[in-house]
């Protein structure tokens, strides 16, 4: 007979409870009779809201769990609230999405929580192995999402494009686990780190492990070699599941970058000569490339997907800063990217015109005019995306900056403030055309239902407390840093 | 002696068959290369006692999710392919990846760890590579990745069935208005 | 024993082994159409020797002297693979099957009658099953013919539809027994029927029984036998996959499938029916050799799988996979669960 | 006599063809095929990782990386993982197929900037 392992159940149970929750609404979905997409909606939302109350009331332990393949630390339980937070205002945007478009809003809503635990699982990767499984459960259920749409020829090429770049990503993603599974001889990341330490450090297999992750997972986030999915599936997909690649899936992969460049307990002092480098230059043409590609589109989710592309840039700057300054701006930043990313196509999905959705930039000429409210919360959004004072932008990008000027990256931070502005042209021409367009010809905006209000007003909320007041992160961002 | 044999009779089959996915011009020949491609690595996986992980490599891949591809090709009536047509962005990736190769190479052949000859683990138990020592890991130590796992195929399930089902023709024509042109069916 | 004696004796008993099988694979037909003529009130075959008992002889005769056609739009490598495939399959499979326990000649053991004992014996026949599954597909599809090509597909889908409920239908007794080794699982069973994993008390009787039938079913479809012949229905495919087949091509085929259903017959008899063991402990049965009560029940599935042919129709395409995904499949997760469960009360109660 | 460098030596080749044949076929199915060789390139690695020992261990003992992970459990885990992949991908496949009654990567070209 088999000696069972202790089960911590306490370190996991914010997964365990969106997986709970999604065979639940599996469960709902499958009665005979048949259910009002409210209900699923609501029962989501209810289990996504335990979780984070779970998450919530979780305390850090800096050390390993489940015979070493969890972490539970506070960067985890820190990102486990964002996802959740995240899962939640994209379950509110999908609920108004569903209504317009032939998706199978059952199996969405578990394939969304799905996804959700995926990346819930790579936060608190302490293994290889684990953050692996984790990477590819949010894939698979994203590649699905993002071809849900039958009736949209281009939901279906975007689920392909997706498809084929994502496993060729996890070809090299799995390549370089198994160089770093030789180089060390184990999958356990503290034990990667301390057989490092030990002075496995600078072995070709160690490097060339490490590039094909950072490889494999620059796909995942669309660092800029890697980059040339992002436009193309972003404009496919059913825009909900669009809004969860670029703020969820982002989120995930800077997780596993954390979890693999940073080593739980290890800073990663042993490498970051080499790293710093490679990133450095990965997050120049990021921001340049992407700042640059965001400028000529006219298409919104085409445009959101570069600049989702840029901030990738800006974000990695940290992984170059390599400090802890840049740790926290990582974080803080991270949190400031979901709310204005989930806020920017909360407002694209709210804003219909005779009910079809108004995906071109000229399409939103005279918002302001009929809904108000909408497009200043859409300006918001904007221009904490550009990174205006009192918005969280600024603070994440002055923070990140601070963060690459303290390791005397002068370069690189120059070229993040110089992208930032140029970024400026193309997210106020959104407010140009919102404030002093006139509206297009017989063009009347539909009422902006309840669900989209609430999911843009939260979203709006969080842009701006953070811009105002960031010492209400800083203060838990320094307490969840502290054992690193 | 026979190991020797048996490791380059495998190597050669992998790489001959290898080469073969991505050089036949008809999908079928390239599926079933792939399928020997397995069958040799699942003889170097005998040939390194990982005799569980051979057997379940041959009736995974090459039993359930090979014949699948090989379903869906013969559904889908794919005839030949184009031949490759060697386009400038092309050969710059065949550079491209020659040349990571042979850095890949360089690398392994220069790491002090890995001798040419380095003979197999002697510590090694007779159970090394059986079902018994894999269950009992995955049962004990990696139980957390493995309810995992179950949880990525259930997903991996649900989203293969919803995608590939026919829609439906009340889920599409009943809604309110469609946001994009219909579909060509 | 040095290793060239060790290789003689795996030799001798290569060669024992594929000859009997061989010489009943070649009567086998024979007594399928004896059998099925006695069913359907009419005598069979009955002019080569006496009772047509010559009647295989005459057949492979023919078979060789035909003429081999390979049709112009063929798949020409495929084409040869596919039959040889089947063949190779269905032979490998014979490799691991624990004929008989040691056997001793003119005071020389031999070891068991048995090629090679695999550790992971049941993982290896799957792995073979599952290859052979590319034959009749690559036959289908090489032929270059609509008929063979559904065939083919069919029989793809068949055989993969049932390797489930077969392969959860072993998971039972593998549980049971805690070893992947035929040898083992066949030691697990001495001492009488009783003990055998059909009615085996371990787990009061039901998931057993539950078990074989499983097994027996997935294996008639396995085997692509009646009920469960769609792959050739002559009335609707002409002949299936084998359309285009002829002369020796033909014969491997031919020989595959009877060898497939000795094997699928060894494998229910070394799970469920106790191997090679006597049904009873006592005197005059432990006499025999045990490759005789092997053989016995060998015969007695072979006779069943002729039965079945003779009595049932065939099934519709659509009730198959209903049958295969919707009856069989839960029924063999379930009957997992229940063994689990009756498993653990008897090793609570010490039974 | 065949050491470790002569798995990784073969797994390295197989993971390059792998990727040579995602660059150069346009059939999304080979394509597929070809990330299935790059991930069996990997399994073949790890297998073989796992089967020689480490020969540079500084302070940590060879116990500790024998007790740190089993690979065999890894490869186990990413047939699992890849299989599950195929399934979705062959899906989204056909789901493209029906469509546009088409499966090369260069007709599927609706989404551009």
């Amino acid at each position: 007979m088999i000696d069972f392992p202790e089960i911590s159940w306490a370190s996991i149970a914010p997964q365990t409870v969106i997986l709970i929750t999604a065979l639940t609404v599996l469960a709902i979905d499958l009665l005979p009779r048949k259910i009002e997409r409210i209900n699923i909606t609501l029962t989501a939302l209810l289990g996504v809201v335990i979780a984070l109350i779970f998450a919530r009331n979780l305390t850090p332990a800096y050390e390993t769990d489940f015979s070493g393949m969890i972490y539970r630390d506070g960067v985890s339980i820190y990102l486990d609230q964002l996802l959740l937070a995240g899962t939640a205002l994209i379950l509110l945007m999908s609920h108004r999405y569903a209504q317009f478009h032939p998706i199978a809003y059952g199996e969405y809503t578990v394939l969304l929580l799905f996804a959700s635990l995926g990346m819930m699982t790579i936060s608190i990767s302490a293994d290889l192995i684990t953050l692996f499984i984790g990477v590819e459960l949010l894939s698979l259920s994203l590649y699905v999402m993002s071809g849900m749409d039958k009736s949209s020829l281009s939901s279906g090429e975007a689920s392909v494009k997706y498809f084929l770049l994502g496993a060729f990503s996890t070809g090299f993603l799995v390549y370089g686990m198994a160089l770093l599974f030789g180089a060390c001889r184990t999958s356990n990341l503290v034990l990667i780190g301390s057989a490092i330490l030990d002075g496995g450090a600078g072995t070709p297999l160690l490097i060339l492990g490490f590039a094909l992750v950072l490889v494999g997972l620059g796909f995942k986030i669309s660092l800029v070699p890697f980059h040339m999915w992002a436009p193309d599936v972003y404009q496919g997909a059913p825009t909900p599941v669009t809004a969860w690649i670029a703020a969820g899936s982002k989120i995930a992969g800077f997780a596993a970058l954390l979890r693999i460049f940073s080593l739980p307990g290890i800073s990663f002092e042993p490498f970051g000569g080499y790293w710093a480098q490679a990133i450095w230059w990965l997050s120049m043409l990021t921001m340049i490339i992407g700042n640059a590609g965001a400028l000529v589109q006219n298409d919104i989710k085409r445009m959101l997907a570069y600049s989702s592309i840029a901030h990738g840039g800006y974000l990695s700057m940290a992984f170059t800063a390599n400090n802890t300054v840049g740790l926290q701006a990582l974080l803080f930043y991270l949190a400031a990217y979901l709310f204005m990313t989930l806020g920017a196509f909360a407002v694209v999905i709210a804003v219909r015109r005779n009910g079809r959705e108004c995906l071109s930039i000229p399409d939103l000429a005279g918002l302001a005019r009929q809904h108000p409210g909408v497009a200043g919360l859409m300006a918001v959004f904007l221009f904490s995306l550009a990174g205006m004072p009192f918005t969280a932008g600024f603070v994440g990008k002055l923070w990140l900056f601070g963060a690459a000027i303290q390791e005397k990256y002068y370069l690189l931070a120059a070229v993040g403030i110089l992208t930032t502005l140029l970024s400026f042209y193309y997210y106020l021409r959104i407010i140009v055309f919102m404030y002093m367009h006139e509206p297009q010809k017989d063009a009347v905006f539909d009422a902006v239902p309840a669900s989209g209000r609430i999911a843009a007003g939260l979203a709006a909320a969080g842009v701006l407390a953070l811009g105002v007041y960031p010492n209400l992160l800083w203060k838990v961002l320094a307490a969840h840093t502290n054992g690193l | 002696m026979a190991a020797t044999l048996f490791f380059w009779l495998c190597a050669f089959l992998a790489f001959f068959f290898g080469l073969g996915v991505i050089v036949a011009r008809n999908p079928m020949h390239s599926a079933l290369s792939l399928v020997m491609t397995f069958v040799a690595s699942a003889g170097l996986f005998l040939l390194l006692h990982a005799e569980f992980l051979a057997w379940i490599l041959i009736i995974v891949y090459s039993g359930a999710v090979m014949v699948l591809m090989i379903f869906v090709i013969s559904l889908l009536n794919l005839q030949r392919d184009e031949p490759i047509e060697f386009t400038a962005a092309r050969r710059w990736g065949v550079a491209f990846v020659v040349v990571f190769a042979a850095a890949l190479l360089i690398y392994l052949f220069r790491d002090a760890s890995v001798g040419f000859t380095y003979p197999p683990k002697p510590a090694i138990s007779a159970e090394w590579g059986s079902a018994k020592a894999i269950a009992t890991d995955l049962f004990t130590r990696y139980l957390l990745p493995f309810e995992l796992a179950s949880v990525l195929l259930t997903a991996a399930v649900i989203g293969a069935v919803v995608i590939a089902r026919k829609p439906d023709p009340n889920e599409i024509n009943g809604m309110e208005s469609t946001g994009e042109e219909p579909s060509n069916q | 024993m040095t290793e060239l004696s060790l290789a003689i004796y795996a030799a001798v008993r290569i060669g024992v082994i594929f000859s009997a099988v061989m010489t009943v694979v070649a009567f086998l037909p024979w007594i399928e159409r004896k059998l099925i003529g006695r069913f359907q009130q009419r005598f069979g075959p009955y002019r080569v020797g006496p009772h047509g008992i010559l009647q295989p002889i005459a057949d492979s005769i023919k078979l060789v002297f035909k003429e081999d056609i390979i049709p112009n739009n063929a798949d020409r490598v495929l084409f040869v693979l596919a039959p040889t495939l089947a063949l190779i399959t269905a032979v490998m499979n014979l490799a691991v099957i624990p004929f008989g326990p040691t056997f001793e000649l003119f005071g020389i053991s031999f070891g068991a009658v048995q090629v090679a004992d695999v550790n992971v014996g049941i993982l290896y026949i799957f792995g073979f099953a599952s290859l052979g599954v590319y034959s009749l597909f690559l036959a289908g599809w090489s032929s270059g013919n609509k008929y063979s090509l559904l065939g083919g597909l069919r029989s793809s889908a068949q055989m993969f539809s049932y390797e489930l409920s077969l392969g959860l239908s072993v998971v039972t007794v593998l549980m049971a027994v805690g070893d992947f080794k035929l040898s083992e699982i066949v030691l697990s069973q001495e001492g009488g029927f009783w003990n055998w994993w059909i009615v085996s008390p371990k787990w009061f009787v039901i998931p057993g029984l539950l078990g074989f039938f499983l097994l027996l079913v997935s294996a008639f479809a396995e085997t692509n036998r009646l009920p469960f012949d769609l792959p050739e229905a002559e009335t609707e495919l002409v002949a299936g996959y084998h359309t285009e087949y002829s002369s020796m091509k033909f014969a491997m085929f031919f020989m595959a499938e009877y060898i497939n259903m000795i094997v699928a017959s060894s494998i229910v008899t070394t799970l469920f029916l106790g191997g090679w063991h006597a049904p009873l402990p006592y005197e005059p049965f432990v006499l025999a050799p045990g490759w005789m009560w092997f053989a016995a029940k060998v015969f007695v599935l072979l006779f069943l799988f002729i039965w079945v042919r003779a009595t049932l129709p065939r099934f519709r395409y659509d009730q198959l996979m209903n049958f295969g995904w919707k009856f069989m499949l839960p029924l063999a997760l379930f009957n997992i669960f229940l063994a689990a469960c009756c498993l653990l009360l008897a090793d609570r109660f010490a039974l | 006599m065949i050491g470790l460098n002569h798995y990784l030596l073969l797994s390295g080749v197989l993971f390059c063809l792998g990727v040579l044949g995602v660059i150069l076929r346009r059939n999304v199915l080979i394509i597929l095929m070809s990330v299935e060789l790059m991930l069996n390139a990997a399994n073949i690695a790890i297998a073989a990782f796992s089967r020689y020992p480490l020969f540079n261990a500084g302070t940590l003992t060879q116990e500790d990386y024998m007790t740190a992970g089993n690979g065999l459990v890894f490869v186990f885990l990413i047939l699992t993982v890849s299989a599950a992949e195929v399934g979705v991908g062959l899906a989204v496949v056909i789901n493209l197929y029906r469509q546009r009654s088409t499966v090369n990567i260069e007709e599927v070209n609706l989404l551009q900037g």
